[in-house]
């Protein structure tokens, strides 16, 4: 799923609920075990050799990077506010204090969040980490120099935003003062502790600090880690160094003492092979689909090398509810019609496993209504589809993947009647014109990975009306039904069980009724790593190799 | 001896379609400081003796035999190693077009020195002394300028006469000329042919100046030889044929002189084109185009034999005399009213 | 001398798109000193005829054509199913869920799902294999892929030869300004980095195209038809140019203007028969680089789009199986190669023809 | 010679400003709305509208042009890229010398192929070595480069492993952390990219210099020197080959700026992030400026090097310097 599926995270929360007490209930059960990795023979030191194929990292630039493999090396040069623990899932995706000393204070009707930050952290400089640092995240987030893609994440915060929306530095709502760190919100937002864990705001020196980074809409390729490691050295397009942070005294592990991310963009078959070789510990980027039958049957699965985990998340076609979508019988007739074995085929084996639902399968609430067939009949999509010829414009990505997916779409809605033309984009670009509401397209190819496991990130930020705006939407559906709309706000203010299980109720009865979307698939990570290489761990939130982890055998 | 002795030559050339016999049993002999003429027009062979002389046919594909004694050693049978000491230093050659015939990118200076250089053990600046002198012994102004100038910066002339001062500056033995004023206007050509024989009486060369121009020929050489077809048709010294030429295509090659009087009537005009060298006509080959062409002239190739009253002046016709006198005569007095 | 020693090796040299460019000033294909009606036309078959390799190359071209759009219907219709039909159930190997390899017999029901009881289940053979995960049919793709490639490349070739032919014609009869404006527009096209430049307009113009078929063509094709023609007159616009320019000294042409033709029928009837032969070679050459560059543009994915089958089309998801079923490679590869080796070989032996002096 | 240079340069100056103008109208007259792909993910209002003038969208087209040029000339700056706002100058300044690495290897690659094949097939025409060497040629001229790379990688890269797959190093100053770095590296990873991007070319090339010299051995200045008295190798050598390489030269301008776009397929076969590899990522990102840039700088190169070519060539040929 990686290198294909941009990581949308979730967009301002409209009128969510109180998140924190549905999604964290019990946060502060994770206990963070020691330094050291679990793992039995683990050995720490040495430098780990990776490969990012087919694809290198948006930015480095915390302020900046919005990529699921830029945040997966983020991950382990920052410590936020708030962290997901160095674990497999479950444990993995529930957040745990880490730059703060505790969970914040919640007062004044849940607009202010009062932070405590750890006493003695340091960056890898040596400059000391304060509330100071945090601000400097958010401040420089707010600089319209930036231009950054976080702006939205903390608009509610005040001062953030001009009258006209425009972001504003310094942000007057949060305030640093010695180790505590108070954020005002315009109005209350249970979400904003996830948000906080973003890495967006990885705390950084502040202006005039040694190694305080410059304003620029470039970003910057090297900054001070606060997490176990710090990128000491990246060229756009080429490698990416990263070193242990020696001043980092925390509780999260740190096996190798440095990571080269050695080459990006590289061949996808000349990285296995040299994977296969030992010459690279590990490929972020991926596997070619054909390796994954024979890998796992050479190495079974989650045993020694080849490992497969589910991730929260979908993949499903965007019908343009605006466009020729309209017709509620035409959406399921895509859906009857749609082979959703064959679209986890085109990705190789152990790809995922087949949905005609919204809510991920391993998601807290999903209810499985067995709606939709996963293999196509297209005696029933035909009668629902009526006679008479149509043409729609699908949108995909330019991996070979993403090629087939289309032409298999093709080929699946053309037994209905559908003529479909494909058009192909890099990946962001996709979805970019997929958020825009005016770009002319019926069908948009898209998956969607959990920022954070709770319903609500999936049904309202996908599905919602209100949420529609001229671009930068994630309702790539362009759904916009006032009943589910309001159940949807309903079902967010929600809490505890009840919440979970209105969700599940909520999907199966708008794919029933209203199909906005056809959905196929729930995506498995699949990696592979050398022989040379072990700690192997999964992190849920990130999707991938826990790269702190990670060590040499 | 002669100082070149030409027997019998043949020269053929394997092609695609079959063999071209490019030069069929040719022989002449050439006397030191004497001028030998051949004419023919385009195609009939002159240009390729002389090649062929020179062994400067492609080797491939060309097939050559008889003889061409230079001072009692045969060119054609020997070491390419000799052939080349000979090539340049005792025969020299001068080329149809000056235009083409020197190397664009050398300078004239050191085109000339390689001539020199490579028969002569002397330094390079002694090779350009020597280069210097020729390009002035054949009237290049300002020739110490110019050595160090390109062909393309030289007018038509000019570069004939840098060709010629190539030709000389290792005072060989025979010059062969080939057609070395037909690319050159009219003044030029006189230039030249002027300096040629001012140069033959300085170096007391042989030469062999190849021509279609009778008129050439009348000025500079001492015999004449007239090929046609790859055959030698008729061969003697100048005053006897040009007094009484033995062979209809004689008379028009020189019924094609150029007339001043317009009125006078043509006598022989060469009528059609030169036949293929692939398939010569069965015959005398020239009997196609043949004015006072008869039966026998169809069948039977006429052998060169000498004429009555000039054992040194042979011919290749199966025409009587009577009419050979008659038509020879028409012609000549033509030429003579023309000339006069 | 007389010409027939000349060297024949010379012959059959330069072929090359730059380097008959190079080589433009000169007379290119030899000035045909007068079209002799029918012996010249004779001679240039009776030469021709001799040319076996060339011979070769266009029998191999008329079968291409044959297989392309005659072979492939029946190809179709003899295995029950098309070229973009998909199998992605059933043409996969049930270990591995790879493409299955050549010769595989399979059961499929309809759509190229799995067989299910009550469902009609048929028997396909898939002589090639299956061409990737969607589980098409490689043989039927190739057949197909001819169709495609052959029409872009001599769609490619008319375009460019039309426009090339026009201009030339124009700047050589004309002189001039125009002759001026027209060689500087051509030495602006050559200047720019054609290559780079159709692959960003295929890409940025091309998809607005794609739905410009004509009714007869498949999609795309008229795209890449329009954006490899309009870069690539330039070269028949030199060539041309430069025939005009020498011919339009002959005597003959003087003759034509003396007794008041126009010039209008002075380029169609007395100019354009001298053209008949460089226009007839270099098309064929053209060809030959067209159905490389159709190739190379598909490969890139910025060609043929979805789901039409074209050789570049198929080339390029072919490294998809690098390392499992390296043959898919070799398949469209060797189709390129052949067409192209058969229009080379063809233009090579039709120079020769037309000019067996093969002066430049 | 002068005044030949001065033309040359006017003319150059001339093609600069044409060929700008065309991209121009082509990159951004004709696709819809820059300015909200200048946007990127966050596309409000207000950065469409400061896009806009940024772009300068918001004056007449040809202001917008001068700014263009104005910012190209005397600025030397190619703008910014939409999809990672890196400056598209340093963009081209990582991928030109890739692809400048690729291209001028590939032609040393294929002259040093294709000079002693044509001259040697030329000298002895019809021989075994001339026959096999004309069915390189036909193979050359017919296979195409993206199957023959693909091939070649697979083949000696992953079956055989004594080359690399795929991927390039940086000869000089690689950056830190870079998987290899250094000259026989570099030199190791471009042999299969040299000979796949070579082999079109140097089929052409062994056909043009084998006619060239064909052409020339029969010229009359070759007969001339042999009439001298010249040997064989002299005549080859001062006579024949510097004559008939004189069209090789000016080809090889016209070949380096045509391999400028070939090297596309060679980059793509073999992931070598250069010109064209970042030219078909920018094309497939919607990212018109680096699009245009590489456009621009593309077409830059091959003026210059013509320029260059043409001084060369009048350097050697005597005849285009004296007049």
């Amino acid at each position: 799923m990686h290198k294909r599926l941009w990581l949308s995270v979730v967009a301002v929360a409209i009128g969510a609920a109180l998140l924190v007490a549905a999604g964290f209930a019990s946060p502060a059960n994770s206990s963070i075990s020691g330094a050291k990795s679990s793992f039995a023979g683990a050995k720490t030191g040495g430098t780990l050799r990776l490969n990012m194929s087919s694809s290198d990292v948006d930015y480095i630039d915390p302020a900046l990077a919005y990529y699921q493999l830029s945040w997966d090396i983020l991950y382990i040069a920052c410590r936020p506010l708030l962290n997901y623990p160095d674990k497999p899932s479950p444990a993995g995706s529930r957040l745990f204090p880490d730059g703060a000393a505790a969970f914040p204070k919640v007062s004044n009707g849940g607009k202010l969040y009062t932070f405590k930050i750890r006493s003695g952290m340091k960056f890898s400089n040596g400059v000391p980490i304060t509330a100071k640092s945090y601000k400097a995240a958010f401040d420089r987030d707010a600089n319209p120099k930036m231009e950054s893609p976080a702006v939205p994440f903390f608009s509610d915060i005040v001062g953030a935003t001009d009258a006209q929306g425009n972001p504003k530095t310094p942000v007057s709502g949060v305030k640093a003062k010695g180790l505590t760190l108070s954020v005002r919100l315009t109005k209350a937002g249970p979400d904003i502790l996830s948000r906080m864990a973003m890495l967006f705001f990885c705390p950084v020196p502040a202006p005039g600090q040694k190694g305080a980074p410059s304003v620029t809409s470039q970003g910057v390729n090297t900054f001070p880690g606060s997490g176990p490691y710090y990128v000491a050295a990246r060229t756009p397009g080429g490698p990416i160094l990263i070193k242990r942070n020696k001043f980092y005294k925390g509780p999260r592990p740190h096996n190798a003492s440095a990571i080269s991310v050695v080459s990006v963009n590289t061949n996808v078959d000349t990285s296995f092979t040299q994977v296969q070789r030992g010459e690279i510990n590990y490929d972020m980027g991926g596997l070619p689909p054909t390796a994954h039958a024979g890998l796992a049957k050479k190495y079974g699965i989650n045993k020694q090398r080849y490992f497969v985990h589910p991730v929260i998340a979908t993949r499903y076609l965007g019908l343009n509810n605006q466009r020729l979508f309209r017709n509620t019988k035409l959406r399921k007739a895509v859906n009857y019609a749609l082979d959703r074995k064959g679209m986890i085929n085109l990705r190789g084996a152990y790809a995922g496993h087949p949905t005609d639902q919204l809510l991920p399968s391993n998601l807290r609430g999903y209810k499985n209504a067995g709606i939709f067939p996963f293999r196509p009949n297209f005696t029933q999509a035909k009668k629902l589809a009526g006679s008479g010829s149509r043409s729609a414009v699908m949108y995909t990505t330019t991996s070979p993947i993403g090629v087939n997916q289309g032409t298999l779409v093709q080929a699946d809605l053309k037994q209905i009647g559908i003529d479909v033309s494909v058009s192909k984009f890099g990946t962001g670009t996709m979805y970019k014109k997929c958020g825009t509401k005016s770009e002319a397209f019926d069908i948009c190819n898209v998956g969607w990975i959990a920022d954070y496991p709770d319903p609500f990130d999936f049904m309202n930020v996908l599905l919602s009306g209100e949420s529609i705006h001229d671009s930068n939407n994630n309702n790539y559906s362009y759904f916009n039904n006032a009943k589910y709309n309001r159940q949807m706000d309903a079902a967010a203010r929600l809490f505890g069980p009840k919440r979970f299980s209105t969700y599940g109720s909520l999907d199966t009865t708008i794919m029933k009724n209203a199909a906005p979307i056809a959905a196929w698939d729930n995506d498995n990570d699949r990696e592979f790593i050398s022989g040379k290489t072990g700690c192997y761990t999964n992190q849920p939130v990130y999707g991938l190799a826990d790269l702190a982890l990670l060590c040499l055998k | 001896m002669a100082l070149l002795d030409v027997k019998d030559l043949k020269t053929y050339f394997r092609t695609d379609d079959g063999i071209v016999k490019a030069v069929d049993g040719v022989s002449f002999s050439v006397e030191k400081g004497q001028t030998l003429g051949i004419v023919g027009e385009s195609g009939s062979g002159k240009s390729v003796t002389c090649l062929t002389i020179m062994g400067l046919n492609p080797k491939k594909n060309t097939i050559s035999s008889g003889e061409a004694r230079f001072k009692d050693e045969d060119l054609l049978h020997m070491s390419p190693r000799r052939l080349r000491q000979i090539r340049g230093n005792d025969i020299a050659m001068i080329f149809q077009d000056p235009m083409t015939s020197l190397n664009p990118v050398h300078k004239i200076g050191d085109q000339l020195a390689e001539a020199v250089l490579l028969h002569q053990d002397v330094t390079k600046k002694q090779a350009k002394t020597q280069a210097l002198e020729l390009l002035k012994a054949v009237g290049i102004p300002r020739a110490e300028r110019r050595l160090g100038d390109y062909p393309h910066q030289f007018s038509g002339g000019m570069r004939q006469r840098v060709m010629i001062a190539m030709a000389l500056v290792n005072d060989p033995d025979v010059l062969i000329a080939d057609e070395p004023t037909t690319a050159l206007d009219v003044t030029t050509q006189a230039q030249i042919l002027t300096l040629m024989n001012n140069l033959q009486k300085d170096f007391d060369s042989a030469i062999i100046i190849i021509t279609h121009d009778l008129g050439v020929v009348a000025e500079t050489a001492d015999d004449v030889v007239v090929m046609y077809a790859a055959e030698v048709v008729e061969q003697g010294s100048v005053d006897s044929i040009f007094r009484r030429p033995h062979m209809p295509y004689t008379w028009g090659l020189l019924g094609s002189l150029p007339r001043l009087d317009t009125d006078l009537e043509r006598l022989v005009q060469i009528k059609g084109q030169p036949p293929s060298l692939l398939n010569p006509p069965q015959g005398c080959r020239f009997h196609p185009r043949c004015p006072y062409v008869m039966d026998i002239c169809k069948k039977e190739d006429p052998p060169l034999k000498p004429v009555t009253d000039d054992p040194a002046h042979l011919a290749a016709c199966h025409l009587d005399e009577e009419t050979k006198d008659r038509e020879a005569q028409k012609l000549i007095e033509g030429t003579l009213a023309a000339a006069s | 001398m007389p010409t027939s020693e000349r060297d024949r090796e010379v012959l059959g040299a330069q072929a090359g798109l730059a380097s008959a460019v190079a080589v433009e000033t000169g007379s290119e294909l030899g000035e045909i000193e007068q079209v002799r009606a029918r012996g010249y036309w004779e001679q240039v078959w009776r030469r021709f005829r001799r040319d076996k390799v060339a011979i070769g190359g266009g029998i191999f071209i008329v079968l291409l054509f044959l297989i392309a759009f005659a072979g492939a219907p029946l190809a179709k219709d003899w295995l029950g199913h098309g070229p973009n039909d998909v199998y992605p159930g059933t043409a996969l190997d049930p270990q591995t869920q790879l493409p299955v390899g050549p010769w595989a017999h399979f059961r499929s029901g309809p759509g190229g799902l799995p067989c299910v009881s009550g469902i009609p289940c048929k028997s396909q053979l898939f002589i090639l294999g299956a061409d990737s995960q969607l589980g098409r049919d490689e043989f039927l793709r190739l057949l197909y892929g001819a169709q495609t490639s052959l029409e872009v490349a001599i769609g490619a070739t008319v375009l460019s030869m039309f426009l090339g032919v026009l201009l030339g014609a124009i700047a050589g009869y004309f002189g001039g300004v125009i002759d001026a404006l027209i060689s500087r527009l051509t030495e602006i096209v050559m200047a720019f980095p054609i290559l780079l430049f159709i692959v960003a307009l295929a890409s940025t113009v091309g998809p607005r195209l794609n739905d410009f078929t004509l009714g007869i063509f498949g999609k795309g094709v008229l795209t890449l038809v329009f954006v490899i023609g309009l870069f690539a007159w330039y070269y028949p616009a030199r060539i041309i140019r430069a025939q005009i320019l020498s011919l339009r000294e002959k005597e003959f042409v003087e003759a034509a203007r003396m007794v008041g033709a126009s010039d209008w029928r002075i380029i169609r009837s007395h100019l354009l028969p001298h053209l008949v032969a460089p226009i007839i070679v270099y098309s064929s050459l053209i060809i030959a680089q067209n159905v490389l560059l159709e190739a190379g543009l598909s490969f890139l994915g910025i060609g043929i789009p979805l789901p039409t089958a074209s050789w570049g089309n198929l080339l390029s998801s072919a490294p998809d199986y690098y390392l499992t079923q390296p043959w898919l490679m070799l398949w469209p590869g060797f189709a390129v190669l052949l067409a192209t080796l058969a229009f080379n070989l063809l233009g090579d032996g039709l120079r020769d023809a037309f000019d067996p002096r093969g002066a430049h | 010679m002068i005044r030949y240079l001065i033309r040359r340069l006017l003319w150059a100056v001339v093609l600069f400003v044409a060929i700008t103008i065309i991209t121009y109208i082509i990159f951004f007259m004709i696709p819809t709305d820059p300015a909200r792909k200048a946007c990127g993910q966050l596309v409000t209002p207000a950065c469409v509208k400061s896009a806009r003038h940024y772009l300068g969208l918001d004056r007449p087209v040809y202001i917008q042009y001068y700014k263009f040029l104005e910012r190209l000339v005397v600025h030397q700056s190619l703008g910014r890229s939409f999809a990672n706002r890196q400056n598209i100058n340093s963009i081209i300044g990582r991928a030109a010398p890739i692809t400048a690495s690729l291209v001028f290897g590939g032609a040393v690659t294929w002259l040093l192929l294709a000079i002693p094949i044509g001259i040697l097939s030329a000298l002895r025409p019809r021989t075994l070595l001339d026959r096999s060497a004309m069915v390189f040629v036909l193979v050359g001229i017919s296979a195409h480069p993206v199957w023959i790379g693909l091939i070649f990688s697979w083949f000696f890269g992953y079956k055989l492993g004594i080359t690399p797959i795929a991927g390039y190093c940086e000869a000089f100053s690689p950056p830190q952390g870079a998987a290899c770095g250094g000259v026989v590296q570099w030199f190791y990873h471009m042999i299969l990219p040299w000979i796949t991007f070579a082999i079109l070319f140097a089929a052409l090339y062994v056909r043009m210099i084998r006619a060239n010299v064909m052409e020339t051995l029969n010229e009359d200045y070759v007969r001339t020197a042999r009439a001298k008295g010249a040997p064989e190798s002299r005549v080859m050598f001062k006579h024949v080959l510097r004559n008939a390489m004189l069209p090789v030269v000016t080809m090889l301008g016209m070949d380096i700026a045509l391999g400028l776009g070939g090297a596309v397929f060679t980059e793509s076969v073999y992931s070598l992030h250069g010109l064209g590899q970042t030219l078909v990522q920018s094309l497939s990102g919607d990212d018109l400026p680096t699009t245009q840039g590489i456009v621009v700088f593309g077409t830059l190169a091959i003026i210059v090097f013509n320029l260059i070519v043409d001084l060369l060539y009048a350097f050697i040929d005597p005849r285009i310097r004296l007049t």
